[in-house]
């Protein structure tokens, strides 16, 4: 498979997640969206690894392909955290607020 | 090496301390034994060049006297910032001990952030830094300013993480020693690769984010706001410069031999960070907001050493990390204590508390850049990097007009202070203020003179 | 007697002395002491003065260098006195005549109060001072101090009186419209120093320096000094201040604005004849200013009826003689008229000093007449000044000016037509206030009445011995077409190449005689308009023009001062306040503005924040992967 | 250098130790006293220094070298030498006359204020000391720093914007300056030091004065540094501060500002401008001296305009001050020699000028033209005062100023013709606007406003005496300051040659 | 076209898919599950990759934790109606605009730039569970060891921010 596709592909589900962010105003669907971008950028780590596998410049390294998919592993494991994290502020919010709307909340400006 | 574990281990002491004493004002005095310990260890490994803790890091973590020295500024200044605002600290809700760990973990981040090899760990440093931020950014809970800003924070924040991480694969994906170590990096002749040039704007542009540079600086003012005064203090000045330290490291080790072709969109950045800066910070009329522009527009300055990248700039980026960070904090430290943080609030603090009002004007004034403070020697280390590239002078002048401009913003606190008179009622607390919060912001300010009559003091540290 | 070149510096320096003792000491010393000490030095340094003069007579000029004033490598500037026959003789009229009006002084100046007493003789010792400095001055540089410093005393003495707006403003215009004259006065020094780099009188007019100027050059320089001496010495277009500076007391008008000051103008030319002699162009202005400053004030005095202002055009008209004889070279004949001007105008304005002393205070001659038998001395000295002036034979203002005369129609008849019709008005002039003055009925108040009194002998002494010299000054340069032998000119010739045409005696004797006749024949006219003068409405017609000095006053300020005055408010109120200034805070305002917009951008709104970073993003992308 | 403490030293480190000290001196009149000996002090030392003033022969009493950032080739370089000499016994000099003049007028918390200003005068020595360009930068604003709290803090009621204009427009100038060193710097000659450090780069002044510049390079650095002393001068237009300064500072440190101040921006052209930019110096020499003569006659114009007193001085040292600029170009010995002669003048004559203005305001809280009448009758001496300064401000033989005029008319003229005629159409409108400004106050009836003022009390007799025997000391024996200076002019126009 | 190339249009199209109708549908918790729908194809690209560790993991933490995660916050506030009245068009449209531009600046470049290489598809063991963890915990363990703080830091802030008081 050409990587083309997979760029096409990941790229393409990374910029739904920042269309998504840029046009939803309730803040779980816009978390939602950037999980789905983090997700994009996971797909494309993969691609990429199978493609240096592919190629035979890198086979001297040893653990050359491993490396993207730790990579993702680690993505795997900040998005975990920053979930929980981020749903406990929404929470909070939901909370003093009773709404999850991201542009209620303007007190902040200019 | 140490900073890292020293920190994170340190961490979980405050963790576990708010467990088992239930006293408020303890851990605070831990906290500082922990900064302590932590600017002793870290200053050790830098003059004996040896890691207490001896772990194999497969070559992720390199350490040199440039990024240890640039520790322990970072060090010395979370110090202060314990010794200056620990009681606010207290101040700020239930949790101290849970506060003070998140500092620590975010002092970990920072010297992973700053110590880093590889793009990992640049990712890691980075979240490490950011997560326990959008908590600090919310611990007013009560307090809609606060939850605000931390939703925006976290929002924005990992957002600009989702972008960092495009690049990151990106770049990875066009490095063909298939590596995540940025200095493992094959960048081959002539004009970068699609995917690598694709990577390299994506990782300025999350940095940009990080440390808040023009188009990417939105959200410093609202989160700089909203967050609790003393945390702000904290984010605003060692969390950012840690962020500049970052972009340089990972620039210089990365993409230095390729100059010639981001320097040019450097430059925009840096003007863009300056002008939305300075011209904002004119018309605001809460201090406290004010400030957050000029973090903002302090940025722009210390985007010069991203631009310039020579010794120079390293050497400036240090003395600019500690001028800035020390005239930050000093300054936050009397804004909190402070009834009223708009403008009109300061007015005749001269009479009032002439100690303070003295110290503040000394920050303002390194903040502006005004000779023999420290904030002079920084701006001046920085423009003549810029200069001695040789590229781009206009850039120069630019940065010269707007620091022009800033005294504009810095100087209205300064006539408050002194110019204005009082309504009556006092501004400060005595009560707040004790002898010891006196004399430590007196040695700041002394610090600040110091540094701007004699910087060697700082950057001996690079020649030894 | 080489001993008196040692003490030189004395003579300038007693003066300052005493302007520094009457300065310092105008609360303490009483009326008297003051007015002796003013007058003792002057006396003092008169007594030298004769001494020098005679020195000079016997061996020659000499020059005394004190000290280097300014020295520079390429550059030298001697602070030096420079003694001849032309620097001792007016030495002589300065402290002699000074000498007289402190004396008269002394008297006339008494209902003052004491301080002020003081100060008036403190600022006219100070005069006497810098009077000296300009003539012994051994180089432009030193003259033009003296020169400076007489001005600025004028300007102390006509506004003595301060209370007056109006005086201290007539203060103020001589003031200036001196020291516009003076602005030629040093860009002639400048021109000399750029091309010569010297301004030491020796040295310049000595043929070798003088071969270094171009005739531009001496055309140039010369033309610019003698803007400085029109400044001096009120000739047009810089004249009308001598007029107002009659606010003065009338002493110093005597002194200063007849006898002295204004002539230093002349002084100055005659100093540096040489230097003229070489610009025909500029001798011809000369002549033409000289003349028709001479016609102009003789016109407009016919008209005046202030007493003073009378004098005051007169001495104006009179100095355009002077002038005239140096546009013709005829140096000599303009010290020699110098000279006896000095005498008879010195004596005409101390006479009208003591009119107005008896009328106390009033100037308007419509409302005097027929003093003569009040004030027997004062009459008949004004009298034979009134002769002298208009040119009787036998009196000294005959010889000097029938030698101006003669010297102008050496030139052109033409000239000589001019200038004799000048001298008739002049004639008609002095007469018609002589005969308004003193002959006829009194026209004034009772009280003015039957306080007319004779003037005391300190007043009328100076008077007396005025007017004996210039019955007798002219004697000292007959003519030898009248058996004389011109001693002055004799004396002068080491100093002053005089290049006047010499006329046959046949000729001498017509002109002498037609300006006589004419010279009686207007005097005639004058007795038989004025012999019982009776105040008449306000002229009208020409009269009127006359009256209004030909409205030049209001020329000037139309066509000068309010244009100028209009560009200031124009600077202060447009270019100041709403450019430049306007331009500083608009960078200012620029700043609040933009600041104002920019914080719009900030709209508190996360959806908003990452649009713009996309477009941002967007951008540097283009910017970066396109561009 | 040396082992025995020099010249430089004392007079940098006295109004520096003693300005700190005046700020603890917090007993009533005790930081007067104290302001008062150490200026006086000061000036012992400045005065002992003139009879030091061989540059070759006490070369090791005159000049100072410490280490200070040496990695990058910066030392704290302090020189005495002819061309400083006369300014720093100006700046010594004026401070006791400044002190004693002002002396019954009582600041609030005067420690404050003695000690801002002795700082003020610390700056203000460093730059006219400092050869080196980072320490002159630092005294620069060190100078500036005090000034803005003196006038914000005692200043008239519309202190604050107008000082504020004022302090932005230095600090945007000197900072536009602080580029032009950088740049000169990154094209210094490597400098060894004593102790075996070599530096790529330095500051000291030989090394600027052999930094190799292109042409081109030359000629907009030189408006660089052009703009920080044109502001500082200030040349027109760059004067808008100045007037609005000087009618809201207090008057001791208008006079602080008008005296001595102005003379960094000159000094700066002398010390730094031509020696290290020769070639743009001459080539844009007509362009500031015909600016400088544009603000002489605008200037002048706009003071004959004014009825503010305070407002007419501020513009007629605009005009005076363009004079010594475009002497400063015009290149040639008479001229240079005025411009350094009549700087000393014209700091002397203005500060009187403005103890009188000052004795006025304090007496009636008037100071305009129109408010005012008839002073002389009260106040005699004062008047005469006045008098003799202001005729000594408009350069009247015999007098100080004259002396300083009549060398660079005399310069501007061998340069050109034109300017020299232009420029003095100035002396004419001097005259003008000072003489009206005397008979509208002085002159006249005296009305309420000036009932009964009080005559100069005796400390003010003193230091006007000392002004008016310095007037004519100078106005009569020039000589002496000139041998005092020959040097320094004969350097710079070997540069220039 | 062989099944491999099926088999990844079907994911993609899949994935592409419900990625939109997530963003489209007004019910955040219709849109959760299209969001699970997303990590199970993109899970299932991860298997055509070969990388089973990475897809069992990516259905277990994402589909399986921080989904469900998600949907009991939803379900705690009970924003099961739709909470988000649309209005403001204008700014849908640009977002969308700027969103799909940026999409065609990067591809275009890396269309134009890049000569597509392959990737190796199916084979290739290193994606594999032993692969994996023996790397992981000889060269990546100090990252695995810090990764703890961020677990740390993230429990403090559910006690800060989450806990009542």
């Amino acid at each position: 498979m050409d990587i083309k596709a997979y760029m096409a592909l990941s790229l393409t589900l990374f910029t739904i997640g920042i269309i998504g962010v840029l046009v939803r105003r309730n803040a779980i669907i816009v978390f939602m969206c950037i999980e789905l971008m983090l997700n994009a950028v996971n797909l494309l780590l993969v691609a990429f690894s199978k493609m240096h596998a592919a190629s035979d410049a890198v086979k001297a390294s040893a653990t050359y392909v491993s490396d993207a998919q730790i990579f993702v592993f680690f993505i795997m494991v900040v998005a975990a955290a920053e979930v929980s994290v981020g749903l406990a502020i929404i929470v909070m919010l939901y909370r003093n607020t009773h709404s999850v709307d991201i542009n209620f909340l303007n007190r902040l400006k200019n | 090496m140490n900073a890292i574990v020293f920190s994170a281990v340190w961490g979980i002491v405050m963790m576990f301390s708010s467990v088992f004493i239930k006293s408020k004002t303890t851990p605070k005095y831990l906290a500082i034994a922990g900064a302590i310990l932590l600017v002793l260890l870290n200053s050790w490994e830098l003059y004996s060049g040896a890691p207490l803790f001896d772990i194999d890091s497969k070559d992720m973590i390199l350490t040199n006297s440039f990024n240890l020295s640039f520790l322990a500024v970072v060090h010395i200044g979370t110090l202060l910032f314990f010794l200056l605002n620990a009681r606010d600290i207290e101040k700020v809700g239930e949790h101290v001990g849970e506060y003070f760990a998140l500092i620590f973990f975010v002092l970990c981040g920072i010297a992973l952030a700053c110590t880093y090899n590889t793009l990992l760990f640049l990712f890691l440093g980075i979240e490490i830094i950011s997560i326990p931020l959008y908590i600090l950014t919310g611990s007013d809970k009560r307090n809609l300013k606060s939850n605000e800003a931390s939703l925006k924070y976290l929002l924005m924040g990992s957002f600009s993480t989702g972008i960092m991480l495009l690049g990151i694969t990106f770049i990875y994906g066009g490095n063909i020693n298939a590596s995540f170590f940025i200095n493992n990096l094959v960048l081959g002749e002539g004009p970068l690769s699609p995917m690598l040039a694709i990577g390299m704007l994506l990782l300025i542009i999350s940095m940009s984010f990080k440390v808040s540079a023009a188009p990417f600086h939105f959200w410093t003012p609202d989160v700089y706001d909203g967050a609790p005064t003393v945390f702000t203090s904290f984010m605003s000045t060692i969390v950012k410069v840690a962020g500049f330290f970052a972009f340089v490291r990972l620039f210089e080790n990365s993409f230095g031999k390729v100059q010639d072709q981001w320097q040019t969109l450097i430059a925009i950045i840096t003007v863009a960070t300056l002008l939305f800066g300075n011209i904002t910070a004119v018309f605001q009329q809460s201090v406290k907001r004010m400030l957050a522009y000029s973090s903002i527009a302090q940025a722009g300055f210390m985007m010069l050493a991203v631009f310039a990248l020579n010794d120079m700039a390293r050497e400036g980026l240090i003395l600019y990390a500690a001028a800035y960070s020390l005239a930050t904090i000093g300054f936050f430290a009397v804004l909190i204590k402070m009834n009223d943080y708009t403008i009109e609030g300061f007015n005749g603090l001269g009479k009032q508390q002439p100690l303070l009002a003295l110290c503040a004007t000394i920050f303002l004034l390194s903040l502006t850049g005004i000779p023999l403070t420290a904030g002079f020697q920084s701006k001046f280390y920085m423009l003549m990097a810029t200069a001695q590239t040789g590229r781009h002078l206009w850039l120069v002048i630019v940065a010269v007009l707007f620091a022009a401009i800033s005294a504009y913003y810095y100087f209205r606190v300064i006539q408050a202070m002194y110019f204005k008179d009082a309504t009556g009622d006092p501004l400060v607390e005595d009560s707040n203020i004790s002898i010891g919060f006196k004399i430590l912001l007196s040695i700041t300010a002394f610090l600040i003179i110091a540094i701007g009559i004699y910087p060697e003091l700082l950057l001996g540290w690079l020649y030894h | 007697m080489s001993n008196i070149s040692a003490l030189i510096w004395l003579i300038p320096i007693l003066p300052l002395i005493g302007f520094l003792i009457n300065g310092m000491g105008r609360k303490q010393l009483s009326k008297g002491i003051s007015g002796i000490i003013g007058s003792a030095v002057i006396l003092a340094s008169f007594i030298l003065s004769v001494l020098v003069f005679f020195q000079v007579k016997e061996a020659g000029a000499f020059n005394v260098n004190y000290f280097d004033f300014i020295r520079l490598s390429d550059f030298k500037l001697g602070f030096e006195f420079k003694i001849d026959q032309l620097s001792s003789i007016f030495l002589l009229i300065i402290t002699g005549i000074g000498f007289l009006i402190h004396v008269y002084s002394t008297s006339y100046m008494h209902e003052e109060p004491s301080k002020d007493f003081a100060k008036y003789f403190a600022y006219l010792n100070l005069f006497i001072f810098s009077m000296l400095l300009l003539v012994l001055g051994g180089n432009f540089v030193i003259m033009f101090i003296g020169w400076e410093g007489v001005g600025l005393c004028s300007y102390l003495l006509i506004g003595f009186w301060f209370k007056k707006p109006e005086y201290t403003s007539a203060a103020n215009k001589a003031f200036i419209m001196n020291r516009i004259g003076d602005l030629g006065f040093l860009l002639a020094v400048f021109w000399l120093i750029a091309k010569v780099g010297t301004t030491n009188f020796d040295v310049l007019f000595a043929p070798e320096t003088l071969k270094l100027l171009t005739a531009n050059d001496v055309t140039g320089i010369t033309l610019l000094l003698f803007v400085g001496a029109t400044g001096k010495s009120a000739q047009i277009p810089l004249y009308t201040w001598l007029p107002d500076a009659m606010a003065g007391p009338t002493p110093v008008s005597a002194l200063i604005h007849a006898a002295t000051m204004v002539t230093a103008g002349i002084y100055m030319i005659a100093r540096s004849n040489a230097l003229f002699s070489l610009a025909p162009i500029t001798q011809t202005v000369i002549t033409v200013v000289g003349l028709a400053t001479a016609l102009l004030a003789a016109s407009i005095a016919i008209k005046q009826n202030d007493i003073k202002k009378v004098l005051a055009y007169s001495t104006v008209s009179q100095l355009g003689f002077m002038f005239l004889a140096l546009g013709t070279g005829n140096y000599t004949a303009a010290v020699f008229h110098v000279l006896t001007h000095a005498f008879f105008k010195a004596l005409m304005f101390l006479g009208s000093g003591s009119v107005i002393h008896a009328m106390g205070g009033e100037q308007d001659i419509r409302k005097m007449g027929g003093l003569h038998k009040h004030m027997k001395i004062t009459s008949i000295t004004f009298l034979i000044g009134c002769l002298a002036i208009s040119g009787i034979p036998g009196f000294s203002g005959f010889f000097s000016k029938d030698e101006i005369l003669a010297g102008a129609y050496g030139y052109s008849s033409m000239l000589y037509g001019i200038a004799l019709f000048a001298a008739l008005l002049t004639a008609f002039y002095m007469f018609r206030l002589y005969f308004i003055t003193f002959r006829g009925s009194f026209r004034g108040t009772h009280e003015q009445a039957h306080h007319l009194h004779e003037s005391p002998a300190a007043m009328t002494i100076p008077l007396i011995i005025l007017a004996i010299l210039s019955v007798v000054g002219g004697a000292i340069g007959v003519p030898e077409a009248l058996g004389g032998k011109h001693e002055l000119a004799q004396f002068l010739a080491p100093v002053i190449k005089s290049a006047a045409h010499h006329l046959d005696h046949t000729t001498e004797y017509m002109l002498m005689a037609l300006s006589t006749a004419l010279v009686l024949a207007s005097i005639f006219a004058a007795w038989s308009l004025y012999k019982n003068y009776k105040a008449s409405g306000e002229a009208t017609g020409f009269g009127k023009v006359l009256q209004n000095k030909w409205y030049v006053d209001e020329l000037y300020q139309t066509a000068i001062v309010q244009p100028l005055s209009a560009l200031g408010t124009f600077f202060n109120n447009i270019i100041e306040k709403k450019g430049i200034d306007g331009f500083v805070n608009g960078v200012g305002k620029a700043v609040n503005y933009g600041s104002r917009q920019l914080r719009l951008l900030q709209s508190g709104q996360v959806g908003a924040y990452v649009l713009l970073m996309v477009i941002g993003m967007l951008l540097l992308f283009i910017i970066q992967l396109f561009v | 250098m040396g082992n025995y403490i020099t010249f430089p030293e004392l007079l940098l480190w006295l109004p520096l130790v003693a300005g700190i000290i005046a700020f603890f001196l917090k007993k009533q009149g005790s930081a007067k006293a104290w302001a008062i000996l150490s200026s006086f002090i000061i000036l012992g030392v400045s005065v002992a220094s003139l009879f030091f003033a061989d540059d070759v022969k006490y070369a090791s009493f005159n000049k100072v070298n410490y280490y200070w950032l040496k990695y990058i080739g910066n030392s704290f370089y302090l020189v005495l030498d002819s061309t400083g000499r006369l300014l720093t016994f100006l700046t010594a000099l004026s401070f006791p006359i400044i002190f004693i003049s002002t002396q019954q007028n009582n600041y609030k918390n005067p420690h404050s204020f003695y000690g801002l200003m002795l700082l003020t005068q610390a700056g203000l020595m460093g730059v006219f000391l400092a050869w080196d360009a980072l320490v002159f930068y630092f005294f620069w604003e060190l100078a500036l720093i005090p000034v803005y709290f003196l006038c914000s803090m005692w200043g008239g009621e519309k202190r604050i914007q107008a000082t504020f204009k004022f302090f932005v427009y230095t600090f945007a100038g000197s900072l536009l300056m602080l580029i032009g060193i950088i740049y000169v710097y990154l094209h210094t000659p490597e400098r060894a030091f004593d102790d075996g450090h070599i530096a790529q780069h330095s500051f000291a002044l030989q090394s600027f004065m052999h930094a190799t510049l292109s042409t081109g390079q030359q000629t907009w650095l030189f408006w660089l540094f052009f703009a920080a002393f044109a502001v500082k001068m200030p040349i027109f237009p760059f004067h808008t501060w100045q007037p609005d300064t000087y009618d809201q500072a207090p008057t001791s440190v208008t006079m602080v500002l008008s005296g001595i101040m102005v003379k960094m921006g000159l000094f700066g052209v002398i010390r730094w401008l031509i020696p290290v930019l020769p070639d743009a110096s001459l080539q844009f020499a007509n362009i500031v001296i015909i600016l400088s003569i544009i603000g002489i006659l605008y200037a002048s114009f706009i003071a004959i305009k004014q009825d503010n007193i305070k407002k007419l001085i501020a513009y007629s040292s605009i005009a005076h001050i363009g004079l010594m600029c475009a002497a400063l170009f015009a290149n040639n010995e008479m001229s240079v020699q005025g411009a350094f002669l009549q700087m000393f003048s014209h700091g002397i004559n203005i500060i009187g000028l403005w103890i009188v203005v000052d004795m006025l305001e304090k007496q009636t809280g008037a100071k305009h033209i129109s408010q005012l009448s008839g002073v002389a009758h009260k106040a005699p001496v004062l008047t005469i005062f006045l008098v003799v300064i202001a005729l000594a401000n408009i350069a009247l033989p015999l007098t100080n100023a004259f002396v300083g005029e009549f060398l660079m008319f005399a310069g501007l003229y061998k340069a050109n013709v034109w300017y020299a005629v232009v420029a003095g159409i100035g002396i004419i409108l001097a005259a003008v606007y000072t003489l009206r400004m005397i008979q509208r106050v002085f002159y006249g009836e005296s009305n309420a406003l000036t009932q009964n003022i009080e005559d100069a009390s005796l400390g003010q007799k003193f230091v006007l005496a000392v002004i008016v025997a310095f007037i004519f000391g100078i106005g009569i024996m020039p000589q002496p300051l000139i041998d005092l200076t020959k040097e320094a002019v004969n350097g710079l126009l070997a540069i220039k040659k | 076209m062989s099944i491999t190339t099926l088999i990844f249009i079907l994911l993609s199209a899949m994935a592409v898919g419900s990625a939109v109708m997530m963003l489209l549908s007004k019910n955040p918790v219709k849109s959760i599950l299209w969001l699970i729908v997303v990590f199970f194809a993109i899970s299932g690209h991860y298997i055509l990759l070969n990388a089973q560790f990475l897809a069992v993991v990516n259905i277990i933490v994402y589909a399986g934790a921080i989904m469900v995660l998600f949907l009991f916050v939803v379900m705690l506030m009970n924003l099961n109606a739709d909470t988000e009245p649309v209005k403001n068009y204008r700014l849908h449209i640009i977002g969308i605009i700027s969103g799909g531009s940026l999409l065609l600046v990067l591809l275009s470049t890396l269309y134009k730039g890049e000569n597509g290489q392959m990737v190796q598809m199916q084979i290739g063991d290193q994606g594999l569970m032993d692969n994996l963890g023996k790397v992981l915990f000889t060269n990546y363990v100090l990252p695995f060891e810090i990764a703890s703080i961020l677990f740390l830091s993230a429990m403090l802030g559910a006690v800060i921010i989450g806990k009542k008081d």
